[in-house]
């Protein structure tokens, strides 16, 4: 089993090699069947080891719109596509969270990355990018590192996905939290009490993060003979 | 040269007799329709779920409507503030022009230039509306109705699409994808005009997206639940709108309302005057109706939203009371609640019509240098009284807003430039001859 | 310039109320309110055009109203143009084609054998009723232009003069034609009259 | 080179030339009426009046003449001072403005020479706003003095330059002022008008609206025209002219003054040899022969469709090959029957039209020779009408009616190889040598008389590049429509060898390209044809292209 999925992860890395942006428009071609053919299987033994799996489902339609979505966010030519589909999988996350009940967690994502984040990516890249990406973004994409350390996290992921299924060692899924309404306090309460110092830690760092991307990005006054000595 | 039948059918038009008369004898055909169908949808209206998805489509039409009549509302309020009459030539009293419009943008050339980016094109002012009519779904138009005959245990039925337990945070995060259609619009245009619209909408969004937030908390704290019908109905039981108890968040959630709808005097996005049209520059016929469609559905989206926090949602003194859930009560409280939101619109017109539009980097210190402190001081303050259990008092509230303002009022005072000031960083200028 | 001429204006000190804005918010929409409930002035200001125009009220000025040309005759009921293409010339608009030709009459040399105006270019700025030496080209005070094409506001010499039939009596010529070669007609003598009327 | 003080500046100038003529070519606006250069001086309008130093016979100290001296009759001579600038001098010239305004009539805005009126740019200058006459102006009727040209006597200020030129440079002596004090007119004697040769140029030389040409009244305000410097293609002396169009075409032509051939003055053929241009029946539409008519033909198909049969003929008459008629790249119907293989000549023809450019017919004769090493070069027809006609002054008609017939000859020596005249050109078509012929026209006149059409039928394929429909349209597999002169850039290379290019005036009629622009497609080159790079070519082969001659231009009224 564990070489099956191994094959498996190794076809779609290979696919996605070739479908990552840059090549030849027939390779693309050709590691999308690649992909589409590797998902394919991988869907067949997912339902083959799940007994009870019901394809049709929407956790089945958002999963493969987010599958796709951050198949595209990485294969796209073009940033500002890329940026959507980075969207579009937000969006497709946010609705496996809906269906786990964690609304909360669901509009969290949608306001801070789409409605923040993503937009400040999107404002950044058509400031940045009018014509064509520029020649040190297209050199530091490296599809090959990229490619196989997506691949390795993969495998990590199918070993411990292929110990949940053996049946032996099957738990039941555990329960959504009993008070749906409280999703709020579910994520509040822990946040202030249990990681209350990591919580602190965290802002700390990003507060750093700030101070620092303020001291590289501020303009320094220059007068204008050092300014046109730097020309 | 007029074709005379044209005429004359612009003068039998023009008789109010005949326009009244026409909208009184298609409400009683709807309303004959309705009754006759009656038992065809009776069994819908007692389940949540079909009801829902009734007023669903009820609201979509309405509102879709509303947005054709908001431009003629605000065709008319611009022509009165200017001492005019506004339409006044499609049927009486220019109740027609929405008709008129409508057919004109519907019928002009829909031109595709050769150089946009035509996926993201296309897109754009399909998110445009989209985002501006999702809001929709959480508003609790009427509270809630029970039907004469359903079982006087049932629950009542919510007015409300959907009752999401995360209540405005959804209306928070659709509102902000608002900024996709127009930012895309610009994107995708490939001309500059569009383009400089578009980083506008970008940057102004997420900066009012703060101070939004900031005076959302507020409420949040003040009712202690993100659901629009509880904070509703908390109101209309205690008889105190939030307003008396948070002036200043108010003040702030309006101003980020009409950043975030891109309305005078932030519609800098779309500024004519400097930039041809913004980011709707290469729109034509219906797709530029689309973006119009999409401001005037995000207006009504944001004042339906103010109402349910700030003034009390369906209710108002004297009128049926959230105990209340017969099915005339609640027409009487969706006929309150649309009229509050009607006035906020015509509030939103005619602050368009009187204020001029703000510079941009005005626009940004108006944003981050007041609003936001503002609003965090407002919070720490709300925080405090909720701490001490005062959060639903009126006098601790607006003891506590009063000293704010007057904070406000002396660093005002003290500060050695209005709040939008010009830019200091431009260089002095020596006007003075150089000999 | 002296340094004692230069002015240094300087922004006026806002009052704290100022500074906050509300107030002078508040008081711009009490601005726009109170016009928009003033009806007297609506009902004073705007007129309902098709139906009540200015003629009506008086207040079309039809001595130096800009509207459509119109080509004016001499006495004896022939074009007063002299197709000197100066009107032409003087045109920002370029909107004005003239062939000249001989005049069949023995008094006058030359005389505009086509005449075409372009309403749709010209942008009424009377500078051809200006440069125009013997006043046959005049602005009037119609303003109702519309046609269905474009090609029938390209007036030619028939409709400028039929335009000045039907104008004589609203703006009639304002000055006698001050030149000596036989403009107002067959009376030599007449002619030399204004011209030394004329001398500064 | 003497020097003389003009308003207390030294200004030097050529010896020999009145002080006048001094005081325009420094710059200096004197106004003058009767003085001209080409022509005899009288002293007559007294506008030009001066005040000038001389030896005070009391003191025989320099000092300033008490009286006026004309300056146009006054020679310069070294260290000579004059001034315009004094108030005597003011005085005399608005007084004289007066009088010459006294019965002047006010009717600049019919008359065709206001934009160009002396009495008009002298008057608005500094003269006399108004008038102090009061009784009647005297009224004079207008004269048909000649076939072109009208007198309208009361705008005469009888500077009789009308008079000078027709008695000193055309010899003829028709105008003459008649009568006499306030009486005076210009006039021409009963049954003698004016119509020799060179009577165009009495309506230039006239400083007044006096003097107007019939086919330009009232056509156009001259302020409305804008100038070209061209070349007459009248006459093969290459005489300079102005081109004055507008959008609406070619209005008049005007002599440009060349001190080498026609100094101020132009002949009446090449002033109104323009008409043609704007003949209505010219081609213009290239067209390609399909059964028995000539079908309509798009410009970006003519490039493949001509080289592909000239290359194929080239190919054929190559002793190379048997084969060479597999190479065929063009169907047999167009091509039509060979002969003349193997016979020393080639059978491929270029026709040079004597009215092409230098630079044209070098390209032509390029591509033909590019296409067939062996094509037979020709000069092209040569009109020819009467004798050379000299004036008393030196002025010259050719009676070689093309502008460049050396220039040809000059690059068809150059080039060497089988060259033909047109005579032999056409002998030998007759007797079917010739399988393809470009041939080129060109000429204002009809100039395909039968011998040559018939000549020319003998050729299978025959390329028929022209102006208008001729005889050759039956004969012609291809018919391509050529730009007139005024259309083209270019240089031509007079009968004296003297080369001068001119300018473009008009672009070429709507579907009409340049010749050169074409030719330049044919050759395969990218861009566009501009001439004077295509002389820079040339002048690498072919020194005597290496300088142009480009006569100054005069000043504003330095005549």
């Amino acid at each position: 089993m564990p070489t099956l999925l191994i094959a498996i992860l190794t076809l779609g890395a290979v696919g996605l090699f070739l479908a990552m942006p840059g090549g030849r428009a027939d390779t693309r071609r050709v590691g999308w069947v690649v992909l589409a053919a590797a998902g394919a299987v991988l869907l067949a033994l997912l339902l083959r080891l799940v007994p009870g799996a019901d394809p049709r489902g929407l956790f089945a339609g958002f999963a493969l719109v987010a599958v796709f979505a951050a198949l595209r966010v990485i294969t796209h030519g073009k940033p500002v596509y890329s940026a959507l589909y980075f969207i579009l999988l937000i969006f497709a996350v946010t609705g496996l969270l809906v269906l786990l009940e964690a609304t909360f967690l669901s509009m969290a994502l949608v306001i801070i990355y789409a409605g923040a984040i993503l937009v400040t990516y999107v404002f950044v890249i058509m400031l940045a990018q009018q014509s064509r990406p520029a020649p040190y973004d297209v050199k530091s994409r490296e599809p090959v590192w990229g490619c196989l350390a997506g691949f390795l996290l993969l495998i990590l992921l199918a070993r411990q996905i292929e110990l949940f299924l053996v049946p032996a060692q099957r738990t039941p899924l555990p329960a959504p939290i009993a008070e749906a309404p409280g999703t709020i306090e579910a994520v509040g309460v822990p946040l202030l009490t249990e990681y209350v110092v990591a919580i602190q830690i965290i802002g700390l760092l990003l507060l750093a993060a700030l101070v620092g991307a303020i001291a590289i990005a501020r303009r320094r006054p220059t007068t204008r003979a050092e300014s046109e000595g730097d020309e | 040269m007029t074709d005379p039948t044209i005429k004359r059918i612009e003068t039998v038009l023009r008789k109010p007799a005949v326009i009244f008369g026409a909208g009184a004898a298609i409400l009683l055909l709807v309303t004959a329709l309705l009754a006759l169908a009656f038992p065809l949808y009776k069994p819908l209206l007692s389940s949540q779920f079909s009801f829902s998805m009734i007023v669903l489509a009820v609201m979509l039409v309405l509102i879709l409507s509303a947005t054709a009549l908001c431009i003629l509302f605000e065709r008319k309020i611009a022509g009165f503030t200017q001492d005019r009459y506004g339409p006044n030539r499609v049927g009486f009293w220019g109740l027609l022009q929405p008709v008129a419009d409508g057919l004109k943008f519907l019928l002009k050339e829909d031109i595709i230039p050769r150089h946009v980016d035509k996926p993201l094109f296309l897109l754009a002012p399909a998110l445009a509306l989209a985002a501006s009519l999702l809001g929709f779904a959480i508003i609790p138009w009427a509270g809630q109705v029970r039907w004469p005959w359903m079982p006087p245990d049932a629950p009542p039925l919510s007015t409300q699409v959907a009752n999401l337990n995360v209540g405005f945070l959804y209306l928070l995060a659709v509102g902000s994808l608002s900024v996709y259609g127009v930012v895309l619009a610009g994107y995708a245009s490939n001309n500059k005009y569009a383009f400089y619209g578009g980083m506008r909408a970008a940057a102004q969004m997420i900066s009012y997206e703060l101070p939004l937030g900031l005076g959302l908390l507020v409420v949040l704290l003040v009712s202690g639940t993100l659901q629009l019908d509880q904070i509703v109905q908390q109101q209309a039981a205690t008889g105190v709108w939030n307003i008396f108890l948070h002036p200043i968040a108010f003040f702030l959630v309006l101003v980020s309302a009409l950043a975030e709808a891109n309305r005078a005097p932030f519609d800098l996005p779309e500024a004519e005057q400097e930039l041809v049209g913004g980011y709707h520059t290469e729109y034509s016929a219906m797709k530029f109706a689309m973006f119009f469609l999409g401001e005037y559905a995000h207006m009504i989206t944001s004042s339906a939203l103010i109402v349910a926090l700030f003034f009390g949602g369906w209710h108002f003194w004297g009128l049926p009371g959230p105990e209340n859930v017969t099915w005339w009560a609640m027409l009487i409280k969706l006929a309150v609640y649309l009229t509050k939101v009607a006035l906020f619109i015509a509030l939103f017109m005619l602050v368009r019509w009187t204020l001029p539009r703000f510079r941009f980097d005005q626009l940004m210190r108006v944003a981050w240098q007041s609003l936001v402190p503002i609003g965090v001081a407002l919070l720490a303050a709300t925080a405090a009284l909720t701490y001490l259990g005062w959060q639903r008092n009126v006098w601790a509230s607006l003891a506590a807003n009063l000293l704010l303002l007057a904070v406000l009022l002396r660093s005002a005072a003290r500060s050695k430039r209005p709040v939008t000031a010009r830019q200091e960083d431009l260089p002095e200028i020596d006007v003075r001859p150089t000999t | 310039m002296r340094d004692d001429d230069i002015i240094v204006l300087k922004e006026p000190e806002l009052t704290p109320a100022e500074r906050l804005y509300l107030p002078q918010i508040l008081d711009g929409l009490k601005t726009t309110l109170r016009h928009m409930f003033d009806l007297q002035r609506r009902h004073a200001v705007v007129h309902q055009y098709p139906e009540q125009t200015r003629e009506d009220t008086g207040e079309l000025r039809t001595a130096n109203y800009h509207g459509v040309h119109r080509l004016n005759k001499d006495p004896d009921g022939r074009v007063a143009c002299v197709a000197c293409f100066m009107c032409s010339t003087a045109c920002p608009a370029h909107c004005i084609h003239i062939e000249a030709g001989e005049s069949p009459w023995p008094d006058r040399e030359k005389y505009p054998v086509q005449f075409d105006i372009d309403e749709l270019r010209c942008i009424y700025c009377g500078l051809c009723e200006e440069a125009c030496p013997v006043d046959a080209i005049e602005l009037t005070p119609l303003y109702e232009l519309v046609s269905c094409t474009r090609e029938e506001l390209i007036l030619d010499k028939e409709k400028l003069l039929q335009i000045y039939e039907e104008t004589k009596g609203i703006k009639p010529r304002r000055n006698p034609p001050v030149t000596d070669y036989g403009l107002t007609g067959t009376q030599g003598l007449d002619v030399a009259e204004p011209n030394m009327k004329r001398k500064v | 080179m003497p020097k003389i003080i003009i308003d207390g500046h030294t200004i030097e100038c050529r010896s020999g030339i009145p002080v006048l003529q001094a005081a325009l070519e420094a710059g200096l606006a004197v106004p003058h009426y009767c003085y001209h250069p080409g022509l005899s001086v009288v002293a007559s309008c007294r506008l030009c009046l001066m005040e000038m130093k001389m030896p005070n016979p009391k003191t025989g100290q320099m000092d300033w003449a008490p009286k006026l001296f004309p300056s146009c009759q006054t020679p310069v001579r070294d260290g000579l001072e004059v001034r315009f600038r004094s108030d005597p001098v003011r005085e005399n010239q608005q007084h004289v403005m007066e009088y010459y305004l006294l019965n002047h009539p006010l009717d600049c805005p019919v008359c065709d020479k206001a934009g160009e009126c002396y009495l008009q740019d002298y008057t608005e200058a500094n003269g006399p706003a108004t008038s102090r006459m009061v009784e009647d102006k005297t009224k004079n009727p207008k004269k048909d003095i000649g076939p072109h040209t009208l007198l309208y006597q009361d705008r005469c200020v009888l500077c009789s330059r009308c008079v000078r030129f027709c008695d000193e440079i055309a010899g003829t002596g028709e105008l003459a002022v008649v009568g006499r004090g306030s009486r005076c007119e210009i006039d021409v004697l009963p049954g003698q008008p004016l119509e020799n040769p060179l009577q165009g140029n009495v309506v230039d030389l006239c400083p007044v609206g006096a003097l107007l040409d019939k086919g330009f009244l009232f056509k156009q305000r001259v302020w409305l025209l804008r100038s070209a410097r061209s070349v007459s293609p009248a006459d093969s002396r290459g005489q300079t002219i102005w081109i004055d169009y507008n959008e609406a075409g070619i209005h008049r032509i005007r002599p440009r003054y060349n001190e080498k051939i026609n100094e101020w003055w132009i002949s009446d053929e090449a002033r109104f040899g323009w008409k043609h241009v704007h003949r209505p029946d010219r081609l213009r539409q290239p067209r390609i022969r399909q059964g028995v008519a000539l079908q309509p033909a798009r410009w970006e198909e003519l490039p493949g469709l001509l080289r592909a049969p000239f290359a194929g003929v080239a190919a054929c008459a190559s002793p190379a090959g048997p084969g060479g008629g597999a190479r065929l790249a063009q169907p047999p119907s167009l091509l039509g029957r060979g002969q003349g293989e193997g016979q020393g000549i080639g059978p491929l023809a270029a026709v040079l039209s004597p009215m092409l450019t230098c630079e044209e017919a070098w390209l032509l004769a390029k591509l033909a020779r590019s296409l067939a090493p062996q094509a037979t070069l020709v000069l092209g027809h040569v009109p020819v009408s009467g004798h050379d006609q000299t004036y008393p002054n030196g002025f010259t008609i050719k009676a070689e009616k093309c502008p460049n017939r050396r220039g040809v000859e000059t690059i068809l020596q150059h080039l060497g190889g089988p060259t033909a005249s047109f005579q032999e050109f056409l002998a030998q078509a007759v007797e079917g040598r010739f399988r393809a012929a470009y041939v080129t026209g060109g000429y204002p006149d009809a100039w395909v008389t039968d011998p040559v059409a018939a000549a020319l039928a003998r050729i299978p394929f025959l390329v028929v590049h022209d102006l208008f429909p001729s005889a050759l349209d039956g004969a012609a597999a291809v018919q391509i429509p050529g730009a007139a002169w005024t259309e083209r850039e270019g240089t031509f290379m007079n009968c004296d060898g003297l080369l001068q290019p001119f300018e473009r005036a008009l672009p070429p009629l709507e579907g009409v390209k340049a010749d050169g622009q074409f030719f330049y497609e044919l050759l395969g080159q990218p861009g566009l044809f501009r001439a004077q790079t295509v002389r820079e070519t040339m002048a690498a082969e072919l020194p005597q292209f290496s300088e142009v001659f480009i006569p100054r231009d005069l000043p504003k009224r330095a005549h």
